[in-house]
C-alpha cells in the first residue's frame, strides 16, 4: 500500500513526511523526522513522555495518527528553546534539579509550557493536577513542582 | 493493522459512505481508546475514518434549546466552554476527569460513549442531565438517549455505516443542577471504580421535584437508579432521604469483581457517592433559585 | 590470631563452632586453613562476601588481616538504585 | 576524620548533562539509529507454565519485510550453575533461559521467539503469526501453593530439600542468643504476619538496545543499562562468547532502580544482527516491561518481637518468604540481613526462604528485599509502642543500634547515624504538628548498606586549565555532577570547568554497576584519588617551572605556592601552569581504581501524615518528611532527590501498586493505567532533612543515599494508617477496598 504524503508544520517550520495509515505521530517524529526528544514510555497515553502540542493543544503524540497532522501545527521539545536561549522553564528545571534520569523531562517541559500559557499563576494543586499525566518515577515530583512554580513566577516577571 | 488506511472525509455523508462500504473501518474521533487498542494489538481496523475534518463535528454551541456538541469536540474544548461550566457543572466535572490533560486534548464524549466501557466517566454525567445522542447513517438521522446507547460492554446500538454526529443536552429547567463524582484509588489517571451523576430540580421551597441518578462502573452499562431518584424526590435532602437514596443506589448497582474493585466495595461506594453527589447538586440547584 | 564468627548456618560445616581463632595474614590463608580443617566446608565460602572488622568486601581473597581482626563470611550485597 | 572545609562539595551547581536533557538532545536506549537498521520484536508465552511442543515460524518468515526469525533452538545451551552462596549469586543458565525459553516457558510473557524486520510493526505482526503448540502445566502462582506438599515443582533437578524436589531454592538463617528463653523474659510480645505483593521498579524508559555485528565476529551494543561491563559479561556468558568480542556503549538511562542491572534483549538482538548482517534495534513495549522484566518479590513475613515493660527489646524472630519468580534469586539474603539490624536484639533468629513461582524472574529493586522485611518489623515495633505506651521515636531511640553494636548478619557497626535521624525527626515541626480529622501519623526507620565493588576513573587536565573526568558508571540521577564536584574540590577549579564523561567498556577501566548506592561513594573514591594524582603532577610541573623540588610546592585551591621563601615564586594558578604542560612533560593524566569494602550504612527515619475517607477507604498522604544520614552530601539537591524519589516509590508500594494476576497466571494490569504508580497530584511536597554523620572509610565521609529512602515508607505509611483508622494493615497495598473492608471489620 502506498504511503501517505503529509505536509505539516513542526516547530514553526514547514515539514513533510511519508507515513502509513496506522503510524502514530510519535513514531513518525522519532523515526521519520528524526526528532528524538519526544520520548516513548508506554504508547497508550498513560505516561506523558511523548507530550507535544497539536494546534496549540497538549496531546500524547502516541495517540495521534501521523496522518492527522496534515495542515496542522506540531510543537515538540526541540522547539521550546529559542535560538541560543533556554526557555525559563528549562532553566528552572536545571536550577531546581527537577530531573534525575531525565526521560520524563521533555514531556514535562512541554506540558508545563502548556500549563503556564493557560494559567500563568497556578497554585501547587493546580500544577499537580495539570501535570498528573506526566509520570516521573525518580523525583517524587517535589522539585518538579517547585521548578514549575518558580518558572511561572519568573515568566510573570516576579523575582523567583 | 499493517494495512489500515487513513480517511479524512469532509462531510457526514462521505463518512457514512466510507463506513457503509467497509464494516471493518472504524471512526477516529480522539483516538484515545481506538489507538490504544491498536497499539496493544487488540484491534486492527481496515481504515481509520477521521471525522474531525467534517466542519459540524467541531461545533460547540448553546442556544435556547440547550447544548449542541459535535462528535469531534475534545474534552479540553468542552471543559473550557463557559456555558457547559455554568449550566451543567457535573458534566463539566466528568469531562475534566477523562484521563490526563494530554488525553483531554484528544478524547471526546463520542469516544467515551462508543468505546462502551461500563466505567466511562461522561456517560453517567450525560445520562443524568438527559443528554441525547444524534446518529447518522445510511437510513438517515436518529436520536437515542445516552443511557440507551450502549447495550453491553463494548457494544452499542450503532449499525454498519452509522456514526455519532453530535450530542444534545436540553436546557436545564429552573432550579436544576447536576454533579458528578467518581472514586479512583489515585487522584488522577485511573478508570472509575464507581461513578455517579446526579441531576436535581427543586421547587420554590427547596423541595426536590425531579431527580435523575446515573451510576457508572457498577453494571454492564450505565444504570439509571430510579429508586434512588425517587428517594430524593419530595425531600429537602434530609439525612433520611440521603440514606434512602444511598441504599437504593447500592441496591441498583450490579457490579462485578475485577482488578479495579470488588462487588461489595462498588455497591457500598455507589451509595456513598450518590449521597455526596446529590448534596452537591442540591446546593448548586439552591443557588440557582 | 584472627577471630572468625560463624553464622548459625555455617556452623553445620565447622562442627558447630561459633567462633574460631586462626593465625592468618590474609583471607586466602584463612580460607585454606579452614578448608583443610573442615573438608565439608571446602569451597563453600569462595563466593561469600567477607566482613573484616565491620567493613564488607565482595572480593576479599587477598585482604590482609590484623592479628586481632574479626572476620565474618556473608552474602554478597549489591542492590539497585 | 578531620573536619575538612569544602569549597565545592556541598554546593548545588547545575548538572553538566542538564541542557541536553531539558532540550531533548540526550540519547537514551531507544534513540540510537544506524543506517540499514532492522527492528526486532519478541513473541512471548501465553501461558504461565507450559512445555513447548512445537513452534511454527513459517507464517512469520513468509511475511514481506521479515529478515530473521529465531527460537530457543538458535541459542547455545548454557548449563545451569549457581555461582555464589546461599545469600546471593548468579546463574547464567537461568539468565540465558530467561532471555529466550528453550523447552519450557515459566511465566506468562516468557520470551520464546524473536523476529527482525524492516519495521517494528511488521516484526510485531510476525510475532503474532508465530504458532506455538503448548502442553500446559499447572502454574504455581503464590507462595502457599509453591510450598504445599503436592506442589508442582518448577525446577525438580535444581532444588532439593530433605531429599525431595522443592520450590524452595535457598534457606538462610541468622541466629544469636537464646531465643525461646528470651521470649519468656519479655513482658510484651507482638507477633504478626505480613504480606506484600510483587511490584515493579516502574522506570519510565522501557528496556532498549541497538546492536551492530561486524564480520570479524565483534558486536557493539548500545543500550540503556546500569552497567556496561555487566552487559558485556552477561551477554558473553549467555551466548558463550569471549567478552572481548563485545563492546557495550551505555546510552543515557531513563531510570532503572535496579531493574537495568541485568539483560533481556541484548543477546537476542545480537543473534538477530548476526543472522541478518544488519544492525538491529529492540525496544520493549510497556506491556513487555511489566510482563517480562524484573519486578521485585512478593513476600510473606512473620515477625515476633518481645520487649520489657520499660521498652527494652529482648528478642526478635523473623521468618521471611520471598517469591523469586521463575528462577532462583529473590533478595531473601538482604531481606534477612536488614530485618532486625536497626535495633539491639540480644536474642534473635531470622530465617529467610527464596521460593520459585511461575512469575517473571525478579531483578534488583532499590534496597532489594529490605522494604519487605522492614515493613513487617517496623509495623510490629509500632504496635509495641502502642502496647507499651511509649512514644514511637522514644522506643526506637531506646533500642537503636550505634557504633560498636553487632548486626545480626555479623559485623560490628562503625560510626552510623540512626540515632541522629531519630533525634532530628523528633525535633522536626512535622512530628508535633496537630492532625486534622480522619488523619493519622506514623514513623518508621530503615537502612541499607553501601555496596563497595570495583570502580575506575581517569582525570586529565587540558591546556586551558579545564579538566575531564571519565568513569564507567551510567548517570542515572545526577552522578556526573557529583564527579565534577569532586574533581573541582581536589584540583581547585570551578565545577563548570570540569567535564564529566561516562565511558564505554573500551574507554575506561572495569567498573561495576550503577547501583547499590555506590557511585558517589565508591566511584567517587576513584575520582578523588585520580584527582589527587593529577594535583601531584601539577605540583611537579610547577616545580619544574620554578626549578625547585616537588616537595617545595604546595597546591591549594587551584594555585601552586612555593614553600621556599627565598625564591621569586609568585603563586601560580592552574591557568598559568596548564599552558606550560607541553614544555614540562606533556599532558597531565591520571587514573585510579578502587575496590572498597561496603561500609557506612545509611539510616533514615520517615514521618507520614495520611488522611483517610472513612466512607470509601480512599487515602491521601498529606505530609511527608524524610530524615537521612548521607554522611556528606556532595550535591545536596540530588541527595534530596534520592530521598524524595525513594519515598514516593515506597508510598506507591504501600498504597496502590501491585501486580494483579488472573486465574491462568496472566498479568491483568501490565500498563501504567492499572499499575498505579503515584502521579503528581497524589503526593505532597516531600520534606528532607540531611543528617551528616561522616562515613569513616570515605575521604569526604560520603555514604550511599540512593536506596535507604525506599526502606521506611511501607511501614511509615502503614503506621500512619494505623493511627488514622485504628487498623493494623498486614497486607499491602492499602488500596481503598482493602482499607474499607478492614475498617468495617473492626467497626472503627
Amino acid at each position: 500500500m502506498g504511503k501517505l504524503h503529509i505536509e505539516t508544520q513542526i516547530n514553526g517550520e514547514p515539514a513533510e513526511f511519508l507515513c502509513e495509515g496506522h503510524q502514530s505521530l510519535l513514531e513518525v517524529l522519532r523515526d521519520g523526522v528524526g526528532l528524538l526528544g519526544t520520548k516513548e514510555g508506554c504508547t497508550t497515553g498513560d505516561c506523558g513522555a511523548c507530550s507535544v502540542m497539536l494546534d496549540g493543544r497538549l496531546v500524547p503524540s502516541c495517540l495521534v495518527l501521523a496522518a492527522e497532522t496534515e495542515g496542522r501545527t506540531v510543537e515538540t521539545i526541540e522547539g521550546v528553546a529559542t535560538g541560543d536561549q533556554l526557555h525559563p522553564i528549562q532553566q528552572k528545571f536545571l536550577e531546581h534539579a527537577a530531573l534525575q534520569c531525565g526521560i520524563c523531562t521533555p514531556g514535562l517541559i512541554v506540558a508545563t509550557r502548556a500549563l503556564l500559557e493557560k494559567n500563568p499563576n497556578p497554585t501547587e494543586t493546580e500544577a499537580r493536577y495539570f501535570l498528573a499525566g506526566n509520570l516521573c518515577r525518580c523525583t517524587g515530583y517535589d522539585k518538579i513542582i517547585r521548578a514549575v512554580l518558580d518558572a511561572a513566577a519568573e515568566m510573570r516577571g516576579e523575582a523567583g | 493493522m499493517l494495512e489500515s488506511r487513513y480517511e479524512a472525509p469532509l462531510t457526514v455523508q462521505d463518512a457514512v459512505d466510507l463506513l457503509s462500504a467497509d464494516s471493518e473501518a472504524r471512526v477516529l474521533a480522539g483516538g484515545t481508546d481506538l489507538l490504544v487498542q491498536l497499539r496493544l494489538g487488540r484491534s486492527a481496523p481496515s481504515a481509520f475514518v477521521d471525522i474531525k475534518r467534517i466542519p459540524e463535528m467541531s461545533q460547540l454551541e448553546t442556544d435556547g434549546t440547550g447544548l449542541h456538541c459535535g462528535a469531534g469536540v475534545s474534552a479540553a474544548a468542552i471543559f473550557e466552554d463557559e456555558n457547559v461550566h455554568s449550566l451543567w457543572p457535573g458534566v463539566a466535572e466528568a469531562t475534566d476527569l477523562i484521563g490526563s490533560t494530554q488525553i483531554q486534548g484528544r478524547a471526546t464524549w463520542t469516544g467515551n460513549l462508543c468505546n462502551a466501557s461500563p466505567a466511562a466517566d461522561t456517560v453517567p454525567a450525560l445520562a443524568a442531565v438527559g443528554a441525547q445522542v444524534v446518529i447518522n447513517g445510511p437510513s438517515g438521522e436518529r436520536t437515542v438517549p445516552v443511557e440507551s446507547f450502549c447495550t453491553a460492554p463494548g457494544r452499542t446500538v450503532l449499525t454498519t455505516g452509522e456514526l455519532v454526529t453530535r450530542f444534545m443536552i436540553p436546557s436545564p429547567a429552573p432550579r436544576t443542577a447536576d454533579a458528578y463524582l467518581r472514586l479512583i484509588p489515585r487522584t488522577e489517571m485511573d478508570i472509575a471504580v464507581v461513578g455517579v451523576g446526579v441531576s436535581l430540580t427543586l421547587d420554590a421551597n427547596g423541595v426536590v421535584s425531579a431527580a435523575r441518578v446515573a451510576l457508572g462502573a457498577v453494571a454492564p452499562t450505565v444504570v439509571l437508579a430510579d429508586a434512588a431518584a425517587a428517594a430524593l424526590i419530595g425531600s429537602s435532602l434530609d439525612d433520611a432521604a440521603l440514606e434512602a437514596a444511598s441504599s437504593a443506589a447500592s441496591h441498583a448497582a450490579n457490579p462485578i469483581d475485577d482488578k479495579r474493585g470488588t462487588v461489595e466495595y462498588r455497591k457500598r461506594v455507589a451509595g456513598v457517592l450518590t449521597k455526596r453527589a446529590a448534596t452537591i447538586a442540591y446546593e448548586r440547584a439552591k443557588e440557582r433559585g | 590470631m584472627a577471630r572468625i564468627i560463624f553464622s548459625s548456618a555455617q556452623r553445620d560445616w565447622v562442627d558447630g563452632a561459633e567462633t574460631l581463632e586462626i593465625d592468618a595474614k590474609r583471607v586466602a590463608d584463612l580460607l585454606n586453613a579452614l578448608y583443610e580443617r573442615f573438608p565439608a566446608l571446602a569451597g563453600r565460602l569462595d563466593h561469600a562476601a567477607v566482613a573484616i572488622d565491620g567493613d564488607i568486601y565482595n572480593d576479599a581473597r587477598f585482604q590482609p588481616l590484623r592479628t586481632d581482626s574479626e572476620v565474618h563470611f556473608m552474602g554478597q550485597v549489591a542492590g539497585g538504585q | 576524620m578531620s573536619k575538612r572545609k569544602f569549597k565545592y562539595v556541598g554546593t548545588r551547581p547545575i548538572r553538566p548533562d542538564g541542557v541536553e536533557k531539558v532540550t531533548g538532545r540526550a540519547n537514551y536506549g531507544a534513540d540510537i539509529m544506524l543506517p540499514g537498521m532492522l527492528h526486532g520484536a519478541i513473541a512471548r508465552s501465553e501461558h504461565a507454565h507450559a512445555r513447548i511442543v512445537r513452534i511454527d515460524t513459517s507464517a512469520a518468515e513468509a511475511m514481506d519485510g521479515v529478515r530473521a526469525v529465531l527460537t530457543g533452538a538458535d541459542f547455545p545451551d548454557i548449563p545451569n550453575q549457581w555461582m555464589g552462596d546461599d545469600e546471593g549469586g548468579i546463574d547464567f543458565g537461568a539468565i540465558a533461559q530467561n532471555c529466550m525459553a528453550r523447552d519450557r516457558v515459566l511465566y506468562h510473557g516468557h520470551a520464546l521467539a524473536a523476529v527482525a524486520a524492516t519495521t517494528t510493526a511488521i516484526a510485531q505482526e510476525a510475532c503474532r503469526r508465530i504458532e506455538v503448540e503448548y502442553e500446559v502445566l499447572p502454574a504455581v502462582m503464590d507462595l502457599d501453593t509453591a510450598l504445599s506438599p503436592d506442589a508442582t515443582i518448577l525446577h525438580p533437578e535444581a532444588h532439593v530439600r530433605d531429599g525431595q524436589p522443592s520450590n524452595i531454592a535457598t534457606k538462610i538463617v541468622y541466629e544469636g542468643g537464646e531465643l525461646d528463653d528470651a521470649f519468656t523474659q519479655a513482658d510484651v510480645i507482638v507477633e504478626r504476619e505480613f504480606k506484600t505483593p510483587m511490584v515493579h521498579q516502574g522506570y519510565i524508559e522501557p528496556h532498549g538496545c541497538t546492536v551492530r555485528f561486524n564480520e570479524d565476529g565483534k558486536y557493539t551494543i548500545w543500550c540503556s543499562t546500569q552497567g556496561a561491563f555487566g552487559v558485556q559479561m552477561f551477554a558473553a556468558m549467555v551466548l558463550g562468547l569471549d567478552p572481548n568480542l563485545i563492546k557495550c556503549v551505555p546510552t543515557e538511562i531513563g531510570g532503572g532502580f535496579g531493574g537495568k542491572t541485568t539483560i533481556y534483549l541484548e543477546p537476542v538482538a545480537m543473534l538477530l544482527a548476526r543472522h541478518t548482517g544488519r544492525p538491529v534495534r529492540m525496544v520493549m513495549t510497556r506491556e513487555e516491561v511489566f510482563r517480562a522484566s524484573g519486578p521485585t518479590s512478593g513476600g510473606q513475613v512473620r515477625v515476633k518481637i518481645g520487649a520489657k515493660r520499660d521498652g527494652t527489646f529482648v528478642a526478635g524472630d523473623c521468618e521471611i518468604t520471598l517469591e523469586a519468580g521463575a528462577f532462583r534469586g529473590s533478595p531473601a539474603g538482604a531481606a534477612a540481613m536488614t530485618a532486625l539490624s536497626s535495633y539491639r536484639f540480644p536474642s534473635y533468629r531470622i530465617q529467610s526462604y527464596d521460593v520459585v513461582v511461575n512469575k517473571p524472574k525478579v531483578a534488583a529493586y532499590r534496597a532489594p528485599g529490605a522494604p519487605i522485611s522492614n515493613f513487617a518489623v517496623e509495623s510490629c515495633i509500632d504496635e509495641l509502642s502502642r502496647e507499651l505506651e511509649i512514644d514511637p521515636i522514644e522506643l526506637r531511640l531506646q533500642n537503636a543500634v550505634e557504633e560498636g553494636d553487632r548486626a545480626p548478619y555479623g559485623p560490628v557497626f562503625k560510626q552510623i547515624g540512626l540515632r541522629e535521624t531519630l533525634e532530628q525527626a523528633r525535633a522536626h515541626p512535622h512530628y508535633s504538628a496537630p492532625l486534622g480529622e480522619n488523619q493519622g501519623r506514623g514513623i518508621a526507620c530503615g537502612f541499607w548498606f553501601n555496596a563497595g565493588l570495583q570502580s575506575s576513573a581517569i582525570v586529565s587536565v587540558n591546556a586551558d586549565g579545564s579538566a575531564i573526568v571519565r568513569t564507567g558508571n551510567p548517570d542515572i540521577g545526577g552522578s556526573r555532577a557529583s564527579m565534577a564536584i569532586m574533581v573541582a574540590e581536589e584540583i581547585g577549579i570551578p565545577v563548570e570547568r570540569v567535564r564529566p564523561m561516562v565511558g564505554d567498556t573500551e574507554s575506561v577501566g572495569y567498573t561495576d554497576l550503577t547501583g547499590g548506592s555506590r557511585v558517589t561513594f565508591a566511584t567517587g573514591m576513584a575520582v578523588i584519588e585520580a584527582s589527587q594524582k593529577v594535583v601531584l603532577q601539577l605540583r611537579e610541573r610547577a616545580a619544574i617551572i620554578w626549578g625547585v623540588e616537588v616537595d617545595d610546592v604546595r597546591w591549594e585551591d587551584g594555585v601552586a605556592y612555593g614553600l621556599n621563601a627565598a625564591a621569586d615564586q609568585d603563586p601560580m594558578p592552574l591557568h598559568v601552569v596548564a599552558p606550560q604542560l607541553r614544555t614540562t612533560g606533556g599532558p597531565v593524566v591520571a587514573s585510579a581504581q578502587v575496590s572498597p569494602p561496603a561500609a557506612g550504612p545509611g539510616f533514615a527515619t520517615h514521618i507520614c501524615d495520611i488522611e483517610v475517607d472513612p466512607e470509601t477507604g480512599r487515602s491521601q498522604v498529606v505530609r511527608y518528611t524524610t530524615v537521612q544520614d548521607a554522611g556528606k552530601a556532595v550535591h545536596p539537591s540530588y541527595v534530596e532527590g534520592q530521598m524524595q524519589g525513594g519515598a514516593a516509590q515506597g508510598i506507591g508500594w504501600a498504597l496502590n501498586e501491585e501486580y494483579v494476576w488472573d486465574e491462568d497466571g496472566k498479568v491483568e494490569n501490565p500498563g501504567f493505567l492499572d499499575y498505579r504508580m503515584p502521579v503528581a497530584s497524589d503526593l505532597p511536597m516531600i520534606d528532607t532533612v540531611i543528617v551528616e554523620v561522616p562515613n569513616p572509610i570515605h575521604p569526604y565521609g560520603v555514604r550511599g543515599v540512593g536506596e535507604t529512602p525506599i526502606v521506611p515508607p511501607l511501614a511509615t505509611v502503614a503506621n500512619a494508617m494505623r493511627s488514622a483508622t485504628g487498623v493494623r494493615f498486614e497486607q499491602l497495598p492499602m488500596s481503598p477496598p482493602r482499607v474499607l473492608a478492614a475498617t468495617d471489620e473492626t467497626g472503627s
